[in-house]
């Protein structure tokens, strides 16, 4: 037999089936087999809506979708070369995400007459078999049938068996893409140590699926899709949720402070609760809380006591937090408010991604507020931003918002992890002594408006802290009108000052001057960055930059944006950021929206500058 | 609380040391008065060092009050004190912590927090001051005022059944249940002393007239000429007596209280408090007719009803830390951050 | 519920016309679909116009009910469903007003607006769906969930010592306390018609399978094998019998619920169920024993615990406008503007 | 004796004494008295911070601040012409904001020994003898003595003799400004109906005040302050949080709807729900909530079971309201949410006033989750500004934010009120048929693109409503991208097409074109008001116009805003709706902040504008 072989630069595949199916797991596979032979990835998981539906149906379908390449990959991908799917379902969910000309790898037990019935499609309009499917390449495999005769003398019962028909899948990709199968195998071996049975089965239907490739008579394709050059060093691949629950945890380490998390479950934060309770060796306390209110509440507690307080949550919880942060800013205590954004307003689309709630972050409660926000803008970026948000409330005696989303923090990429030496240090002071004569002014300010941090338990340091208004230094209540004005301006200033302690921002790619500046916070990154590439390669005059830091902006920003004739700022929400840089900088920046609880393709983003660069 | 080991080597500090250079600033005449000196008076007696000391507090006329407490402070939001000093607890099992609290901050906005620090049993003191109103807020009825209340949000009565504060706190597994009042300064110390002596929460509930919206809620329990027969002092192991001398008792008739002459009765006779048992402390919590009404009724009962022995949160969080570490030794960072599957880039 | 009298005139249903266009999305195997049916099979019979029934949930697996009940619905948000019937059932007495909310949303963020709605004893019923699990978000421990449990959130076990849903609902004067659960059809149907009767906050808590987190929670007390001798279905007026062929009873020693052999007692021995009786009523919630740890213990008890004759919320409210109205007639809003002190510019 | 007699234009009295000293009632005597007699007033209380103090300390200071005049009144006024100090705290509270030159009246009793002390004054510092009053004309009256004197016969207790010595101050104003005394008879002989010992007491101290004026042989000086031209009419005096009350009366009878309003007490919007309690003759349903969280979800459910439904409160309750509000957003049911704003952040400032929340009214819920926010600027406009918000809730089936202040709702002013019938009808029709063919569509949209109401009880319309994104018409759950994309637009749109439903934006006063305009929003209104008449006397190029509508804008807003050079924006914030008008229009807006908790004064206003017009 012979196939074709072509090398490829880059390739998305789409793994969809049953959220029974196992393609999160085969995803995850194909994309530790690729991490590891080299190539630059980047997944992004598509999780049913959050009620398990029956089945085979649309609601229950559940995705995985992997971009590697030999170059450098910034994001998922938009449309996909490949998709895999084990139903009906899975093919009517996914088949506008397909390149044309795209490859189809389809179960054809899965369209069957059930379950096109599950999927809600007539039996006649099977897409396997009325021609629809035409302008794709169809490579149809009866998996379950022949999982199922592989496995007929193995001792095991039709579920069992049927339950590992994914590997076959996985298999027959290995094959497609020149990969062994050793990674799998071992991580097998790993999983299934006690239970044989399970563990032989599984490899050989892993081996069943890559050698019915090699036996087949189709003329199935074959790719290879060569290791990329990335920076040397050592990588790890990573989710967003995962490597926020590590930026906690380093800047516990890096601070000497013990890490608190008081959190209310909440998809799609949920997760970050789940990895810290599992870091108890660390000395990370995680308390679940009754609900948001007691969960930001515990953690200005334990802030107050001394702990690097985090709260975790998503939108719905933020709004409940909101008088709670209020009264965090008006203690100047201490505290990271994590946001992993998904679709709003109210319950909205709860698994879906969005950045709908940086005004939320911005000004979601009572009075004056302020407090720094600042945005991850990739799963492995979240490490760095978050240690960052850190960083910041302990230095400077603040909350801190920081935002990720649905879409950052199920996402995942390779990591050139850091040494926990190289982590910048974080300096923390408790204090010790009286700082105003014979008497502790809890309010009294340093070079950098910070107020000291003097935890119970320290002799002569006793002194009272609340959310009324206070006087300069002393901390007292007062009702004093100057005074309050003072305050409001001192606390703004304050939050303001931290400018002088973040890095300038940089132009990530293009020209310091020109015609166009795309600007992005948070996940928009990759689809950006990836637009840029494709757009420079056109010669378009066109540069990017990502903020990190929502609030305070670097001190640069204003210069940079008036060094472009046009400002674009493509958000996944209604047009937030650009109301603020609108209001700020007096320019008139585009907004450039989508809220489909999607991220931006880069494609999208493309086109949208070369409509932009073509209008005058 | 017994978390806190007396330090032998602190700097023992007075009554005089725990005031505060604020002004206080509850009306003339306001049961609070009371009650934060009994608290400032107690306190040097524990042997805690005073920097381990926090009040925490949520927003009322008696949530004012770690202002006047020279210790460490904070006066929070309006219920949810009692979900801070769980965290700052969870976090800092070395510290003696009080919460203070209103019926309104405690039992209206802060219900919700106010039974999971109960079930959870964090070993901290929770004073509630029950002066059947919102004081701060000018004299709203709270959710123990009694039914028909005229107040400024109720001027034709109120509509709502109130709670059983004692009722509600057993009902969420507390493992420590007590009532006593602003006025008899004797007792409001004693059970102060066995709060802070109770390993868990520890609820107080203390009756305290506001003198300005709701004068006089409590003077049946609290004035000399009713208050021997109006109220109940309850003592472990010691018989229900009370009345002007001593002369009435409390027997059980089956499951029903009923009071008795102690010219006719012994002591032997008499239901014999005993705080171990949830089901008489039940019993005891539902002694709570409104002597108003007049007719037969039952005094009301004052002292700890309810004691139980249970771990506490922060303990169990703690250990299972510690037993972590112990069997897996402490975390590494560099192990973490690298995790299992690496791979390299030449 | 029996403010909403049979209408005798109204258009009749049947359960399929309960039934909505919408698929239902749980888990195939989700004790939630049993309780959906039971659900609409007894709704018929109850005598309410089908417009005149509204179904108001929070958030949670369970909360996803109101869109298989082809009646009003509302799904609203994590623990306010208890919040939002209270204005509903205040704004419109003539409704049948039916909550579903899952043991998170009832007793966890929702844990304050249970115990008011439970206090102010409005006249709607409370369906709490209790898998001892937060289902929705994929497996955390709820505050009902056993101590020591392994869920995603507490990978080493929990150390919180949960909630005992009757006692908490009796600590807050409920005036309706039941149990039943999702593998009992006749029993839980019957509980829904005495919680449809009941005026006054029913409140019926059912166990609910949830197979995919928390698989089998509930299996000791709906399992053939050992339902009869680990639960007690107890019966207002009856003996507490139970046991493969109810050879086992409870009598009380003195306050002491012990199990006897019927063999060697008659039924005039034991403990008669006295659904009025609140005592009795909070010593059978405390029939909580985790049957898994084995050893002696009690069964656990399904049924009417408690059930109580209390002035409801809205009716209170609603008779107090009427009486003023009828006293002072209805009010006059150019009277109302004009106030009492006008002045004349000519 | 002879005394001279002036006529004055306008004349500012403060009242103040110790939270025990009546000054409220005080003030409110000579209020009505005044409104009576013809004049325009505006008034202000100025109550202690949220804690009573011991009496005689600053903190127990208590104060009432009246303005009028015959010409018209938009202010309670900057300085006073008159203080009234009853102690030496009250003094030192309030001297700064009297005139030089102006009138200190005093009860030389309040600056005994003891309340010297009290108010942290030396003895020998007594501003009564240590001459520092000289740039003053005071009046020492020993109050007391004279009060107890004329009862030291009456019977009465000392306490009790003591607390009508208020009613000697009275009778001493009134006399000073040729007032009668019937007004304050007719009251305290309704007062004291059933005790006639107190009512004469009384009513003998308020003669002695007034004769004391007329027989001292002090030189006092005495005034006539005449009628003001009013619009012809009838007049009462109200405040803010009563006509507020009364507003919702108002819509609840005109609409035909039950109105229910779920609440928790909070100051300053406590008095809404009092005023309400009292209302019950309307069928008014007034529910204690538990929290704020259950106050407004009992109102999303009255609102559900098709009542007006309103909830109260100030910043950090509507804080805690922020996901029920988004709730509400989502479901698209009617409701009003009222802000009466006072001091933050956190607890701040409980007893001040403040602006600071409309940022937080804008955008303090988690998604994309418009609603129309509209504010009240001054206590009678609370009536037509909140019945307008309970109008758009209902034709538009959205909950509509309603901001007023401390300021306007503890102030009063004259009221021409209206008729009933005059009052605009507001249309609600529920719905009863099915929309559908057979079925019913709950979002199926009018062309206001407001949605059916349809409430429990109807037959044939049973639906759902929930918080999740929903199908547009058929209000499915949806998950689907694009329709969650046209809901988002769909909300928002549907929120600014109600400004095809509003009046144009309107030029209080000044040209419609020119140098500056003075753009207000809320309780700014009288000082800049007062400001405008003083600058156009100067013969300034400014105008003034003040927004009730922020969300959204009257049409023609922009276009205003185009006509001015520069655009002043003052607000008691930080800058809030400048930021809003930046962002949308584009224009750079002048903030002028004050944020003392206090309204700003109209000289303040002044001043700035002439800075502003000064400058280049
Ligand atoms: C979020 C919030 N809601 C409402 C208030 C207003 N408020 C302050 S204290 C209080 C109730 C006070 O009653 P209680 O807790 O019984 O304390 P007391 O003043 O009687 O001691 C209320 C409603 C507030 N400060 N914050
Ligand atoms: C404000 C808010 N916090 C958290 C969540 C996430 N959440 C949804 S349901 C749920 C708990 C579900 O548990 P339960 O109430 O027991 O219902 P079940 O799913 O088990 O039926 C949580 C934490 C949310 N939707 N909203
Ligand atoms: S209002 Fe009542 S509770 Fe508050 S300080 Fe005054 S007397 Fe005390
Ligand atoms: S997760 Fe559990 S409770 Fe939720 S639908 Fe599935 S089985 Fe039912
Ligand atoms: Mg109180
Ligand atoms: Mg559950």
């Amino acid at each position: 037999m012979s196939h074709q072989t072509d090398t490829l630069e880059r390739v998305i595949i789409k793994f969809a089936g049953d959220s029974g199916d196992g393609m999160q797991l085969t995803g995850t596979q194909f994309t530790n087999t690729a991490a590891l032979f080299g190539n630059d990835i980047s997944t992004f998981p598509d999780f049913p809506a959050e009620i398990r539906a029956p089945q085979g149906t649309l609601a229950g379908v559940s995705g995985y979708q992997l971009h590697f390449g030999s170059t450098n990959i910034y994001s998922p991908g938009d449309r996909c070369d490949v998709l895999v799917v084990m139903n009906a379902a899975a093919l009517k969910a996914n088949l506008k995400q397909l390149k044309k000309g795209g490859i189809i790898i389809a179960n054809t037990e899965g369209f069957d007459a059930k379950n096109l019935r599950l999927a809600n499609i007539a039996e006649q309009d099977n897409p396997l078999e009325n021609g629809s499917l035409e302008p794709y390449k169809v490579i149809r495999i009866d998996v379950t049938k022949m999982t199922r005769s592989a496995l007929n003398d193995s001792g095991l019962g039709t579920k069992e068996i049927d339950r590992s028909k994914n590997m076959f899948v996985l298999g027959f990709l290995y094959w497609m893409y020149n990969r062994t199968l050793d990674n799998s195998i071992k991580f097998l071996e790993e999983k299934f140590s006690k239970k044989p049975d399970i563990l032989n089965a599984n490899i050989k239907i892993l081996k069943a699926g890559y050698h019915y490739g090699d036996t087949t008579e189709t003329m199935t394709p074959r790719f290879v899709v060569n290791p990329a050059k990335m920076k040397p060093g050592v990588y790890r691949n990573i989710m967003g949720n995962q490597a926020t629950a590590m930026g906690l945890i380093a800047a516990s380490q890096k601070s000497g402070l013990e890490l608190f998390l008081g959190s209310y479950p909440i998809t799609p934060a949920s997760d970050i609760l789940h990895e810290l309770a599992k870091y108890k060796s660390f000395g990370v306390k995680t308390f679940q809380a009754e609900d948001e209110i007691a969960a930001i509440c515990s953690t200005i507690g334990a802030a107050f006591g001394g702990s690097l307080g985090v709260t975790t949550s998503s939108g719905p919880g933020i709004a409940l937090k909101g008088e709670a942060i209020g009264l965090s800013v008006m203690l100047e205590i201490p505290l990271v408010v994590i946001n992993v954004q998904r679709g709003g307003p109210s319950t909205g689309l709860p698994t879906k991604t969005e950045q709908s709630d940086l005004m939320q972050a911005m000004y979601g409660r009572n009075g004056e507020a302020p407090m720094p926000v600042i945005a991850a803008s990739s799963p492995a970026d979240c490490f760095d931003t978050v240690y960052e948000a850190c960083r910041i409330a302990v230095e400077f005696m603040t909350p801190v918002m920081f935002l990720s989303d649905g879409y950052v923090a199920n996402g995942a990429e390779p990591w050139r992890f850091p040494k926990s030496s190289d982590l910048k240090p974080i300096s923390v002071e408790f204090a010790k002594a009286k700082n105003g004569g014979d008497k502790y002014l809890p309010y009294k300010r340093d070079e950098k408006l910070s107020r000291p941090w003097a935890v119970p338990g320290t002799p002569g340091l006793e002194h009272r802290i609340g959310g009324i208004e206070k006087q300069h230094e002393t901390g007292n209540i007062s009702y004093d009108p100057e005074n309050h004005e003072f305050m409001v301006h001192m606390r703004e200033a304050k939050v303001e000052k931290i400018a002088d302690f973040i890095p300038d921002q940089t132009i990530d790619s293009g020209p310091s001057k020109g015609k166009l500046l795309v600007l992005g916070w948070g996940s928009t990154y990759g689809s950006i960055k990836t637009a840029l590439i494709d757009a420079h390669a056109k010669g378009y005059d066109v540069a990017h930059a990502q903020i990190r830091h929502l609030k305070p902006f670097p001190k640069n920003l204003g210069e940079i944006l008036y060094n472009y004739d046009k400002v674009l700022i493509p958000e996944m929400n209604n047009g937030q950021l650009v109301r603020i840089i609108r209001d700020k900088y007096m320019i008139p920046a585009i907004a450039f929206n989508k809220i489909q609880g999607m991220p931006f393709t880069a494609g999208e983003i493309f086109e949208k500058i070369e409509q932009v660069l073509s209008e005058k | 609380m017994s978390t806190v080991e007396p330090n032998p080597s602190m700097t023992t500090f007075t009554s005089k040391e725990l005031v505060t250079d604020q002004d206080v600033r509850w009306c003339p005449g306001c049961g609070d008065y009371s009650i934060l000196k009994q608290v400032q008076t107690v306190m040097p007696e524990l042997g805690i060092p005073r920097e381990n000391i926090v009040f925490v507090s949520g927003i009322g006329c008696s949530s004012r009050f770690p202002y006047y407490m020279e210790t460490f402070g904070m006066h929070s939001i309006h219920g949810r004190a009692t979900a801070i000093a769980s965290g700052l607890k969870a976090a800092r099992p070395d510290l003696s912590v009080w919460i203070v609290s209103g019926d309104g901050d405690s039992m209206s906005i802060g219900g919700n927090h106010f039974i999971h620090l109960l079930r959870r049993n964090f070993d901290v003191n929770l004073l509630v001051f029950n002066n059947e109103i919102y004081g701060l807020t000018k004299g709203q009825y709270s959710p123990t005022s009694e039914e028909g209340k005229v107040t400024k949000s109720t001027p034709f009565g109120s509509v709502d059944h109130p709670f059983n504060p004692s009722a509600l706190a057993l009902g969420a597994d507390s493992t420590f249940v007590s009532r006593s009042m602003d006025r008899d300064p004797v007792h409001l110390k004693e059970i102060l002393r066995r709060a802070h002596k109770h390993k868990g929460t520890s609820f107080v509930e203390i009756y305290q007239n506001c003198n300005v919206f709701n004068d006089g809620a409590f003077e049946i329990f609290t004035d000399k000429e009713t208050k021997k027969i109006e109220t109940l002092f309850v003592e472990h192991g010691k018989p229900l007596v009370f009345g002007q001398n001593g002369e009435k008792g409390i027997k059980l008739d089956g499951f029903k209280p009923v009071v008795v002459d102690m010219a006719s009765h012994s002591a032997n006779d008499l239901w014999i408090h005993d705080e171990t048992d949830r089901l008489k402390a039940s019993m005891l919590s539902r002694f709570f007719d409104n002597p108003r009404k007049g007719g037969e009724h039952l005094p009301r009962p004052f002292g700890v009803f309810y004691v139980e022995d249970r771990p506490c949160y922060e303990d169990g969080m703690k250990t299972q830390i510690e037993s972590i570490i112990t069997s897996k030794g402490s975390g590494d960072l560099d192990k973490l951050l690298r995790g299992r599957d690496v791979w390299e880039i030449q």
